[in-house]
């Protein structure tokens, strides 16, 4: 009903329907639709990388913007496409998994968003304005407090900016799942893609804040004159580092988990069969992000912190495989006397098990201490999370696109394309990294503009940079099926997979208040259950009555544009008086907001019985 | 409407903060916000524990720091967690005006330990040229202390919003988690600053 | 499409395993043909974690294979459902077990060799090292022995020689992959590693954290001597008068040149501890010019006029009045016979 | 807006708990406050050997936030699960942070 609806619709009332909305599913819209700008954006970096390092001393692009494109690869792929891609299917899906009619908090689900979208806005800003940050996306000091220019404080705001938004997103998520599962719905029934939706609300809520005080220091050493990294002011510049890392080890299980969790579920449906181990599986998720918050020091392990510091971190790091091991022999156990179908989805999830256990493998490679010595800050620990970070969370997002694209749109992605587009993607991928783990062997440092003729890195590099063109070729197909879909795509059933879980038990799209009445579960993979035993379709939990909803507001996207502006004030009053005035203004605009939102009574509305017995068919 | 009514009802209930769903993930969320802001103030202090010798040949702590004003504000702000506790307390007994008086007296007290804290920082500017930017010790003093002064300065205008915008209308099941809530959020600036008086005062004195 | 896509993965996957086979990359830079201490454990390390984690692989992709040759589903029984299978207790416990144990057969060499390589008491009669990092180039000062050179580093086989390191501006790494791993050099805490090197030979280093445009090219190297070269290396430094006129004329006014274009003020010749700019004592034996030119007296030209378009970002251009290629030359010319010692690079083999 | 004259329909059982409640919370009070004292005192007379003073004041510290937590932010009751084990969760991370920004930054 609703894309029919607003087809008709005109353009300006789509646009502002997508900018009030407060409703999940259309916010994950608005995440994938943002995610999938910034995936370009990222994407044409490492392009330009890959262009760059085809040849010995090439000089395609110059040192000082090298600098930046790697520094801007590495921050959008990470902050800006990948998390956001993933926030939009937990936004799209989670809520329909557990049973719920929305999130806990629909209008901070809103802010969230418009907050990551302007924090990747004023970020992408700096392009225009003389220059993006080029101190790396890991943005040490004192190179990051010492880089001229306002590219770092493009960084530094645009970052906390769009943390801000995660961390709404991470509490919203927790609460959600706490509060408002469907009846039946215990914690040991929720399917795996929430399971790992929740604790990676857990690592978000816990590793963000670092980040937070992170960037507060270094934007107060950069605009207003403090010492934290000051080394002559008696500063540390080694604190940076922990902050940064304490958030950042968790952050790589952030991007992680999710994936774990789709693939879990992609697997179950595709093998016919239910998730073997789930237990082991639940667990091994919540062992994954408590490791992870105690292995932060094993990206600092040339910083010289000492053998016995090094090695309580080996240690730990080298625990993780344990969990991560559980989980890769558990999907194998769960697909072992299935009746596998194998598709797009299920194509992109097959191409996750090896090429995640090479990077899994690779994992325990670095957090050999001594061994490290020798791959720290080389192409071989490019090698290392590219394999883990595209093998694990880039081959996630789109196993998860493919999978639920029809829930999410009530189209199928057209098959043919999804697999020419997976097999020239997964070669190109092979062929782009894995040579570089010799690269970095043979003497090659990360983040080198150029690397020097007779050096023995000629060949190697030259096969990584025509594996990255297949991999861009393959995305281009991906997005080609995408418009292709959205013109001719075919419309499918409600449940075209025979789906185990409760999303597939609601139509596609979803009505905006997802369940027409509150389904009852009965067991893990509820609606399988029913399935089973001859029904096929859901029992309601509760009559038919009126559903109380939110209601739509623009106060979110009016909030995050005056952080934006106020973004802008905030690094030009280093320059300029005047800067004062957008800084003053856009925290009014902030603030007022805020003030309104708290005195206006928002009781949402409610869709009466009568009308949900009208929309029935 | 019907919701005045269900927000209205006849028996105010025993916890009217969670008698709603709306008010079940507020207190929910509102608790989860502050586990992470327990590990933002954890930065916080191990940045400042990291830095506070490094006075780069400016004032150090035990030349800094007197007893006699931090304990005055340490009273002021442990009372202010009571009174906001007596707030409570009538809210359950659904006694709104003596729970406006606590609340009150609740911002009254926080005025006067932000006016302390501010005569505190003018006190180390002009006595002693200890600023933001004088050492990194200086820069990690101002943050974290400042920090935990920008919650406070928060919560009071939140606070007062809250008291002024429902002054009117009396207590209902829509606005109780939010009074709830704030609540929890001025028992967690108390936490912070227990431990600053702690980490940072007393053990600045004892060197 | 399937089976071309198979012959594609076998081709691809023979040709990668070509290229590792026949190159390990170039001698005296890779880290995989080991020639000093740390290297070599390093290199230890690598082994048996990539044995033990291929191990793991095979057994991963021996599942992995069998399964898609035997469970995919097959025609005419599109409707079959598999038995629902909830775990196996046995299966997990075996599968949660023998990781832990190889993580083991990992952990303990490690720890073992993180300690051995901790070692930084320093020598009581060897060499101690000063290393100082700057954008981009390397000091080096030998302590106790009044010596100070930039670049090239000068180091007997054989030894254990301390290094103490410490930047003078932002985070640089000193790694030396064929002789030892590498250790970040901080401007805020002194940093400590031992080298030893097993063959004589020049070798290259490299900055491995980035530290600003020129990152890439912040080479230096360690040149590895016999004892014998490497005292008369010493004797021949410190035997270096800074006040010496050199032979020629053009050089002798290349030297006036120096010293009238500011040179001096950052650049050092002899044992002063200026480090404002490379310590230009040995110039003339140094085996590249800015780390990564060819020692060759038009790439010095090009260097002195315009070294903004050789290294980006660094901190010579500018600081200095403008130079003509002939005057450069004459100075060219000067430093290019700065050649104290008969020990060079060259001699090393290079 | 309906305005509210409901303010003493409260179950008069429900009133004496509360205000059994609040005396437990005078008492919370009471010793936080004598804790704040013994700290102050600690310090300002210096009676006690440095080494000993940075323990006891830390200890003190804690069990005040301790009262606090569990009386004046109510933890102790039921329904605060999560909210507990998020808390030790944020308290345990934040004891992490602070050990390594403290134990392994300056060498």
């Amino acid at each position: 009903m609703s894309i029919a609806a607003t087809q008709k619709r005109g353009f300006g009332a789509v646009l502002w329907d997508y900018l009030t909305t407060v409703d999940h599913k259309k916010i994950a819209h608005l995440y994938l639709f943002g995610g999938g700008f910034f995936f370009i954006l990222g994407g044409l970096e490492a392009m330009i990388i890959r262009i760059q390092l085809v040849r010995p001393e090439n000089d395609f692009v110059s040192a000082g913007l090298y600098n930046e494109i790697l520094t801007m690869h590495g921050t959008t792929m990470i902050f800006l496409a990948a998390m956001p891609l993933l926030l939009g299917l937990m936004n799209a899906v989670m809520p329909l998994q557990i049973g719920a009619r929305d999130v806990a908090f629909p209008f901070l689900n809103s802010l969230g968003f418009w907050l990551f979208l302007f924090g990747g806005l004023i970020l992408n800003c700096s392009w225009l304005l003389g220059g993006a940050p080029d101190a790396g996306w890991t943005s040490y000091a004192p190179l990051s407090t010492t880089s001229p220019g306002h590219g770092v404080d493009f960084y530094v705001l645009g970052l906390q900016i769009s943390g801000a938004g995660t961390l709404i997103g991470g509490i919203n998520f927790l609460v959600t799942i706490i509060n408002m599962r469907a009846p039946g719905m215990t914690y040991m029934r929720m399917p795996l893609f929430s399971w790992t939706t929740f604790i990676t609300s857990v690592l978000i809520l816990f590793a963000f804040p670092a980040l937070t005080i992170g960037l507060f220091l270094l934007m107060f050493d950069r605009l207003f004159g403090s010492a934290f990294f000051n080394v002559a002011l008696g500063g540390n510049t080694i604190i940076w580092e922990h902050l940064f890392w304490i958030f950042g080890h968790p952050e790589v299980y952030i991007l992680i988990l999710p994936a774990f969790g789709l693939f879990s579920d992609i697997f179950s449906t595709f093998a016919k069969k239910r998730l073997f181990g789930y237990t082991a599986m639940v667990f091994a998720t919540i062992l994954i992000a408590f490791l992870g918050f105690m292995v932060w020091a094993h990206h600092m392990f040339t910083v010289g912190l000492g053998p016995v510091a090094n090695s309580i971190f080996a240690i730990a790091t080298m625990a993780i495989a344990v969990p991560t091991g559980i989980k890769i022999f558990n999907w194998l156990a769960t697909l072992w006397g299935g009746s596998i179908t194998i598709n797009s989805a299920m194509l992109w999830a097959l191409g996750f098990i090896p090429t995640f256990t090479l990077g899994g493998m690779t994992g325990v490679m670095v957090a050999s201490v001594v061994a490290d010595y020798q791959y720290h800050d080389t192409y071989f620990v490019v090698a290392h999370f590219h394999y883990v970070i595209v093998g694990g969370t880039v081959f996630g997002i789109l196993a998860g696109l493919h999978y639920w694209w029809p829930k999410m749109f009530g189209r199928i992605l057209n098959e043919k394309l999804g697999k020419i587009a997976f097999w020239i993607f997964f070669t190109g991928f092979h062929l782009t990294f894995f040579i570089q783990h010799f690269l970095g062997l043979m003497g090659m440092p990360r983040r080198y503009w150029v690397f020097l003729k007779d050096q023995g890195l000629d060949t190697g590099n030259l096969i990584s940079t025509i594996g990255a063109f297949l991999m861009a070729i393959g995305v281009i197909i991906f997005f080609y099926n995408v418009v292709y879909t959205a013109v001719k795509g075919e419309k499918v059933p409600d449940d075209p997979w025979d789906g185990r879980t409760l999303e597939w038990a609601t139509s596609s799209p979803p009505a905006h208040y997802n369940f027409k009445q509150t389904p009852l579960v009965r067991g893990l993979d509820p609606l399988w259950v029913e399935k089973t035993e001859g029904k096929g379709k859901m029992t309601p939990a509760e009559p038919l009555g009126d559903i109380h909803m939110p209601n739509g507001s623009i106060l979110p996207f009016i909030m995050s544009f005056g952080l934006f502006i106020a973004g802008f004030g905030f690094i030009y009053q280093v320059n300029y008086t005047w800067a004062y005035i957008p800084l003053f203004v856009g925290m009014g605009i902030l603030l007022g907001c805020m003030l309104i939102r708290s005195l206006k009574d928002d009781h949402g509305y409610h869709i009466t019985k009568e009308e949900l017995e009208r929309e029935a068919d | 409407m019907s919701h005045d009514h269900s927000l209205n009802p006849e028996t105010m209930p025993h916890e009217p903060e969670k008698a709603t769903l709306e008010g079940k993930n507020k207190f929910l969320g509102f608790w989860f916000f502050l586990g992470g802001e327990t590990v933002l103030f954890a930065c916080l202090f191990g940045t400042y524990l990291a830095l506070r010798n490094s006075t780069a040949g400016g004032p150090t702590t035990n030349d800094l720091f007197g007893l006699e004003l931090v304990f005055i504000m340490t009273i002021l702000l442990l009372t202010s967690s009571l009174t906001s506790v007596y707030a409570m307390y009538h809210m359950k007994n659904n006694n709104f005006k003596k729970m406006q008086l606590w609340l009150g007296v609740t911002a009254v007290l926080g005025f006067a330990f932000l006016g302390c804290e501010l005569y505190e920082f003018n006190h180390y500017i002009h006595e002693y040229e200890f600023t933001f930017r004088s050492s990194a010790f200086g820069s990690a003093f101002y943050t974290l202390v400042g920090f935990h002064g920008g919650h406070v300065t928060f919560g009071l205008l939140w606070l007062l919003a809250l008291m002024i915008r429902n002054a009117k209308r009396g207590l209902n099941l829509y606005n109780a988690p939010k009074f709830y809530v704030f609540s929890l959020y001025w028992h967690f600036i108390d936490v912070v600053w227990v431990f600053i008086f702690t980490v940072v005062y007393l053990m600045g004195k004892v060197g | 499409m399937k089976g071309w896509m198979g012959r594609f993965r076998a081709f691809f996957l023979l040709g990668s395993l070509a290229l590792v086979l026949s190159a390990c990359g170039k001698d005296n830079l890779t880290a995989l043909v080991p020639k000093g201490y740390g290297a070599e454990s390093s290199m230890d390390l690598i082994i048996i974690s990539t044995v033990v984690m291929l191990f793991v692989f095979a057994v991963v992709m021996l599942i992995y294979v069998a399964v898609l040759l035997r469970y995919r589903k097959k025609k005419g029984q599109e409707d079959f459902i598999p038995k629902q299978v909830e775990g196996n207790k046995t299966l997990e416990t075996i599968w949660t077990v023998i990781p832990i144990i190889l993580l083991i057969i990992i952990a303990v060499p490690t720890v073992t060799a993180t300690f051995d390589l901790a070692d930084n008491s320093g020598s009581k009669d060897g060499l101690n090292i000063q290393v100082t990092g700057n954008q981009y180039w390397w000091h080096f000062n030998y302590e106790g022995q009044e010596i100070q050179t930039s670049q090239d580093l000068y180091v007997p086989v054989g030894e254990k020689i301390y290094l103490s390191m410490k930047s003078s501006d932002v985070h640089h790494s000193f790694w030396v992959p064929s002789i030892s791993g590498k250790m970040d050099v901080l401007p805020e805490n002194e940093n400590k590693m031992y080298i030893e090197a097993y063959e004589e030979g020049v070798y290259w280093g490299k900055c491995t954290e980035l530290c600003g445009p020129s990152h890439s090219l912040m080479d230096f190297k360690v040149i590895v001597v016999s004892q014998e070269e490497f005292d008369q290396w010493v004797k021949d430094m410190k035997n270096v008068n800074p006040d010496n006129q050199p032979q020629d004329a053009v050089a002798q006014e290349g030297k006036s040149l120096f010293q009238q274009n500011n040179c001096m003020s950052c650049h050092a010749i002899g044992s002063s501890p200026t480090q404002i700019g490379p310590n230009l004592t040995n110039f003339g034996d140094r085996s590249k010019i800015a780390g990564i030119l060819d020692p060759t007296k038009e790439n010095l030209v090009k260097w002195i006029v315009d070294p903004e378009s050789i290294k980006p970002g660094n901190k010579m251009t500018g600081n200095y009045p403008e130079v003509s290629e002939k005057e450069a030359g004459k100075i060219a010319e000067y430093l290019m016979q700065l050649k104290p010692s008969e020990v060079t690079p060259e001699s090393a083999g290079n | 807006m309906a305005e509210n004259t409901n303010s003493n329909e409260v179950n008069p059982y429900q009133k004496h708990k509360n205000k059994l409640e609040m005396q437990k919370q005078l008492i919370t009070f009471a010793l936080m406050i004598l804790f704040t004292i013994i700290a102050f005192v600690i310090v300002a007379t210096g009676m006690m050997q440095k080494m000993f003073v940075i323990p006891v004041l830390l200890i003190l510290a804690v069990i005040q936030v301790a009262f606090q937590f569990y009386y004046f932010m109510h933890m102790k009751e039921k329904g605060h699960d999560m909210p507990s084990l998020m808390m030790y969760a944020g308290i345990m991370a934040a004891l992490l942070i602070i050990a390594g920004l403290v134990v392994i930054t300056w060498w």
